[in-house]
């Protein structure tokens, strides 16, 4: 079981997230940062070598209940592979649609999140009620609002009427109205400008040393996207494009994540009017040959990666899930040290992790080197006094 | 309230009723796959409104009558659980959110893991699903206000206590070289 | 994005350090020595401008510890680097000095394998709660869970 | 006043009796109001009755190490403060209490239920207490001087410091709010600030501090404070109703004086309501702003909005002194 790490996704104040991390200051200058994923690590790789390919699926859907859906497909896909199934296109297109239903609702709760860290209220609330779109779509698609339950190996479970998919197609529009409207706020919302602008400065260089995946790569100008770099499922017939932006700070991750939600919702419609004929569904063998393969996927925070391992069995010798809070995780490190403390919240929630009000700080006073503990609060009032005397803004 | 017995039963009346319609609620995760605590933040926004019922969320586990917890128990959330439990004032009820709150769900068995909420605290109402939806979750809060009901007419939680004993599972042995599915 | 590195791109600049064989249309998996490791990476990142560490895969075979380095660039190719460890002596220099992102999947697989990375500035448990055992690893295919020891729990006096 | 009436007037009406039932329904229609700005149904009416009083029966839990007393005594001592203020507040007609100054007291009074919330943040031993106690004693700071130089422009110009004799000023001359616009204005924004409400919910401040110095509160002293926060939302608004709306003196006069009573007592109720509604907007349409923007907004656009206000008036008094 050990392993995984990190069911991440979006906190909220009323739901503490049990991450800890330790931020390591020096007087005013933070020189490192320790992150404690202990508290939700439940020991999926270790049961997942226990379970054979059907009753795998379901556990790795729940590594993450936000981006489930990437980890079911990413196995699936690994193991079809190892499999030589040819996965009929029918449900490479439905694999598709989910996972940038997915990708969408992912994308929205984060905004609303952000909104919610730098006080905007109203988008946090606006959001969410957006999001119920996403959720109702995908709650008609699988019969869930979350953990779908759509992937198997060998092409997926449930398939759409034409009726369901007029019914979808009709519900877009009104979605893409209110991304617009995202838009506009954001640019346009003067203390999401104050807060987002200039915080949390990734230079390319440093994306790409520190590792980053996902929307903090491309924020930064790293053109890489795993969904056409590796292409999988129905990524190499659909048009889309990567978005990337130049800023490198929230503020580019944020544009970064808005044109994302415009993207998929395009993909969604692509997929859905020119949804192929035939079977979602081709019978795959109990077992699988012994094979190493490296499944990688975009999930919405960014690469995902299960190294999969199989032995001639019904079940994998071992898979190894690296999930792209993990990757991110460097670069915040990195990007903290000689910052101000006073950057961390927003720093850190723009690589959308998961972290706790229960976090602390040990503090290294320059003279003597006294540790001290500072807690979450501490920490956020320490940020507010520290612009309230003139840092920045 | 001895002084004047009738406003005794009114004032215990009183409180009653307000108890019933009050319930604000604290959420924990101990290792859940965020799923449910999504849900639950759902609840609260335009679509559920759960403030219909009085439901409010509290920050403060020292705030809330009814505690919800989410994820089958690390090892390492254990005490933790634990000791939010015990900073919650009487009276206090507790809901353990979807499968894997009632048993570990996928995780059961697994070495980091309790296998659900009962293992460590008393649980009052479980809710079904994974994860439960937002109005399976408002409807659990109701039920759990009924039950809390139910208890202030027969004096206490007793009448709820099971007659035999269950071995718990938190401390059953495995079998060696096995981990339960 | 350029295109993907060819097979006798990549045995000019690793051939020295094992075998070089192409194992899927985008990866080429190089097997070599835990000592060779390091420069092997460093040959990667300098020559065939691998920039990106995905992964390190790890794994106990029964016989063995193995690890494996996932590297890409903007060819897009994946350059997997691939070791074997003693596992009566599973020790090896770190990797973090020269691929940062390595310092906490050294920490994560120091954790649950046992695997030492030898010059890791901050090796610490970062996964395990912390009153796990000392010397006892999970992911190791001849760990077997043990009862659990509970705690204290208030199933009794509950309900 | 007789004996009885005045113990009448304490007790029952327009006193305690009415001011809790008044408190709570003004928290409903907040609640109510706020929810069906965000496209919810909002809570039901009795809501924040049922809220006060299961508070009242839980558990009080005092956490390690503090001093009980003092942590029993300084709700109460909010209470009793606010309850006192709102006892000045002209409802039916002038207050029976009004003696000239009273505005000052009302003004010290009202600013007691901070002091106690800082105090129990400081005694509370809990960080997140601590650091909300802090930020309700810094807030304090930043809004209390435009907030009294505000409320008192009304007596400057009229010439007494006793609220229901400014009230009554206003029957003959005009609302204040009209004569002095940027100091009804000032007076809203310090009235929120005072209460704790968005965009100045900075001390209880969910995401940041869990529920800053309300943290460690259980049981009675929790429901006490509610109270106290809801009391003072009717005390204050009656004070700014009173100051800058004419309270509940009509502009004209009405025969026999009972029917003028009544009109009075509407007066009062339509006016506090209309500044709820005012209230309860800005908390909907506004985020929480960070203490650094509150400085920035208080002592920069407050402060010195309230300094201009301050000279209109004295050169309104000059040239009427002088005509």
């Amino acid at each position: 079981m050990p392993e995984v790490i990190l069911p991440i996704g979006p906190q909220h104040p009323a739901l503490k997230e049990p991450v800890n991390f330790r931020v390591i200051v020096d007087g005013e200058t933070i020189v490192g940062l320790e992150l404690d994923v202990s508290y939700t690590h439940r020991g999926i790789e270790k049961a997942a070598e226990q379970r054979d390919f059907i009753r795998v699926v379901p556990l790795l859907e729940r590594v993450c209940g936000i981006c489930s859906h990437a980890h079911a497909q990413a196995f699936c896909t690994g193991i079809e592979e190892i499999m030589q199934l040819e996965v009929p296109p029918r449900a490479q297109y439905l694999r598709t649609i989910v996972a940038e239903l997915e990708r969408m609702h992912s994308h929205i709760l984060w905004l609303g999140v952000a909104a919610h860290v730098v006080g905007f209220n109203t988008l946090f609330m606006w959001t969410w009620r957006d999001r119920e779109t996403t959720q109702d779509i995908l709650e008609e698609m699988t019969g869930n609002r979350m953990n779908y339950g759509m992937n198997e190996v060998g092409g997926v479970r449930r398939d759409l009427s034409p009726g369901q998919i007029r019914s979808i197609l009709s519900r877009l529009p009104k979605l893409e109205e209110q991304i617009g409207k995202y838009v506009e706020m954001v640019k346009g919302e003067e203390t999401m400008l104050l807060r987002f602008r200039g915080i949390g400065k990734l230079s390319k260089a440093e994306a790409l040393r520190y590792g980053t995946v996902g929307p903090t790569a491309r924020a930064s100008g790293v053109d890489y996207d795993v969904r056409r770099d590796d292409p999988s499922i129905a990524y190499p017939e659909v048009p889309w494009k990567v978005v990337t932006d130049t800023n490198g700070d929230v503020y580019g991750r944020t544009l970064v994540r808005i044109g994302e939600l415009q993207e998929s919702l395009g993909i969604i419609r692509y997929c859905l009017e020119h949804l192929p004929e035939g079977q979602i569904y081709v019978p795959a063998p109990k077992v699988a040959p012994k094979a190493e393969i490296l499944s990688r996927y975009e999930a919405p925070r960014g690469e995902l990666a299960h190294f999969i391992r199989t032995n001639g069995t019904d079940k994998v010798d071992r898979i190894d899930i690296r999930t792209p809070t993990l990757a991110n995780w460097t670069s915040v490190t990195v990007s903290l040290v000689n910052q101000n403390i006073a950057d961390i919240p927003v720093i850190v929630a723009a690589i959308d992790p998961c972290l706790s009000c229960t976090s602390r700080i040990t503090i290294l006073s320059e003279r003597g080197r006294r540790r001290g503990e500072m807690s979450w609060a501490q920490l956020v009032d320490h940020g507010q006094r520290f612009y309230r005397e003139g840092g920045r803004s | 309230m001895s002084m004047f017995p009738l406003s005794g039963s009114l004032s215990r009346r009183l409180a009653n009723w307000a108890r019933v319609r009050s319930p604000w609620v604290s959420v924990f995760n101990t290792g859940s796959c965020n799923a449910c605590d999504i849900e639950v933040i759902a609840t609260l926004m335009p679509r559920f409104d759960a403030e219909r019922f009085g439901i409010l969320a509290k920050g403060s586990p020292r705030h809330a009558d009814i505690l919800i917890v989410t994820g089958p128990v690390t090892t390492k959330q254990e005490s933790r659980l634990r000791r939010i439990w015990e900073q919650m004032p009487e009276p206090k009820y507790v809901i353990a959110m979807g499968a894997c709150g009632a048993s570990g769900g996928v995780f059961q068995g697994l070495y980091h893991v309790m296998d659900g909420v009962e293992s460590v605290i008393p649980v009052d109402v479980f809710v079904a699903g994974c994860p439960p939806r937002p109005d399976e979750i408002i409807n659990a809060v109701v039920a759990c206000l009924m039950l809390m009901k139910e208890d202030l007419d027969r004096g206490g939680k007793e009448w709820r206590r099971k007659p035999v004993e269950r071995p718990a599972t938190g401390t059953a042995p495995q079998e060696p070289g096995k981990v339960p599915a | 994005m350029t295109g993907l590195l060819g097979l006798e791109e990549v045995k000019s600049a690793l051939e020295r350090f094992g075998t070089v064989e192409q194992v899927r249309f985008n990866r080429i998996k190089l097997a070599t020595t835990p000592e060779k490791v390091h420069e092997a990476l460093f040959r990667a990142q300098t020559l065939l401008a691998c920039d990106h560490l995905i992964q390190i895969s790890a794994l106990d075979n029964g016989q063995n510890f193995e690890l494996i380095y996932h590297l890409t660039g903007p060819h897009r190719t994946v350059i997997s680097i691939a070791i074997a460890l003693p596992r009566d002596r599973p020790e090896m220099p770190t990797t973090s000095d020269i691929l940062p992102p390595a310092g906490i999947y050294e920490r994560q697989i120091y954790d649950l394998l046992g695997i030492v990375f030898t010059g890791h500035p901050n090796l610490k448990r970062i996964i395990l709660s912390e009153d796990w055992p000392e010397n006892e690893f999970p992911l190791r295919k001849d760990w077997k869970p043990r009862p659990r020891i509970p705690s204290g729990g208030t199933r009794e006096e509950g309900k | 006043m007789e004996p009885l009436l005045l113990g009448i007037y304490i007790l029952l009406f327009p006193g305690f009796l009415f001011l809790f039932a008044y408190a709570f329904l003004l928290q409903y229609l907040d609640r109510k109001i706020a929810a069906r700005m965000q496209q919810r149904v909002g809570p039901p009416l009795l809501q924040p009755f049922a809220d006060f009083i299961k508070m009242l029966g839980k558990e009080v839990i005092d956490p390690a190490g503090v001093d009980r007393k003092a942590f029993d005594a300084a709700p109460v001592v909010a209470l009793a403060a606010a309850m006192t203020a709102y006892l000045y507040i002209p409802i039916v007609g002038g207050s029976p209490f009004a003696f000239q100054g009273d505005l000052v007291l009302v003004l010290y009074l009202l600013t007691l239920p901070t002091i106690a919330l800082f105090l129990l943040g400081w005694l509370s031993r809990n960080v997140f207490s601590s650091v909300g106690g802090v930020r309700a004693v810094t807030m304090l700071f930043i809004y209390e001087v435009p907030f009294f130089l505000a409320l008192l422009m009304p007596a400057l110009m009229a010439g007494s410091w006793s609220i229901s004799e400014i009230a009554l000023w206003q029957q003959e001359h005009g609302w204040f709010a009209l004569l002095q616009p940027i100091g009804f204005v000032v007076g809203l924004i310090g009235l929120q600030a005072k209460l704790e409400r968005q965009p100045f919910d900075i001390p209880e401040a969910e995401t940041e501090i869990v529920a800053g110095p309300w943290t460690e509160l259980t049981g009675r002293r929790l429901a006490l404070m509610h109270l106290t926060m809801q009391v003072m939302l009717v005390a204050g608004s009656g004070l700014i109703a009173a100051l800058f709306l004419g309270g509940p003196l009509l502009p004209w006069n009405i025969s026999p004086a009972w029917l003028a009573t009544i009109a009075g007592f509407l007066m009062f109720l339509g006016k506090t309501l209309v500044i709820l509604v005012i209230l309860a907007s800005l908390k909907v349409a506004t985020g929480r702003i960070r203490i650094d923007q509150l400085n920035d907004i208080g002592w920069k656009y407050l402060a010195s909005a309230t300094i201009l206000q301050v000279g209109i008036v004295l050169l309104m008094d000059y040239i009427r002194v002088g005509t």
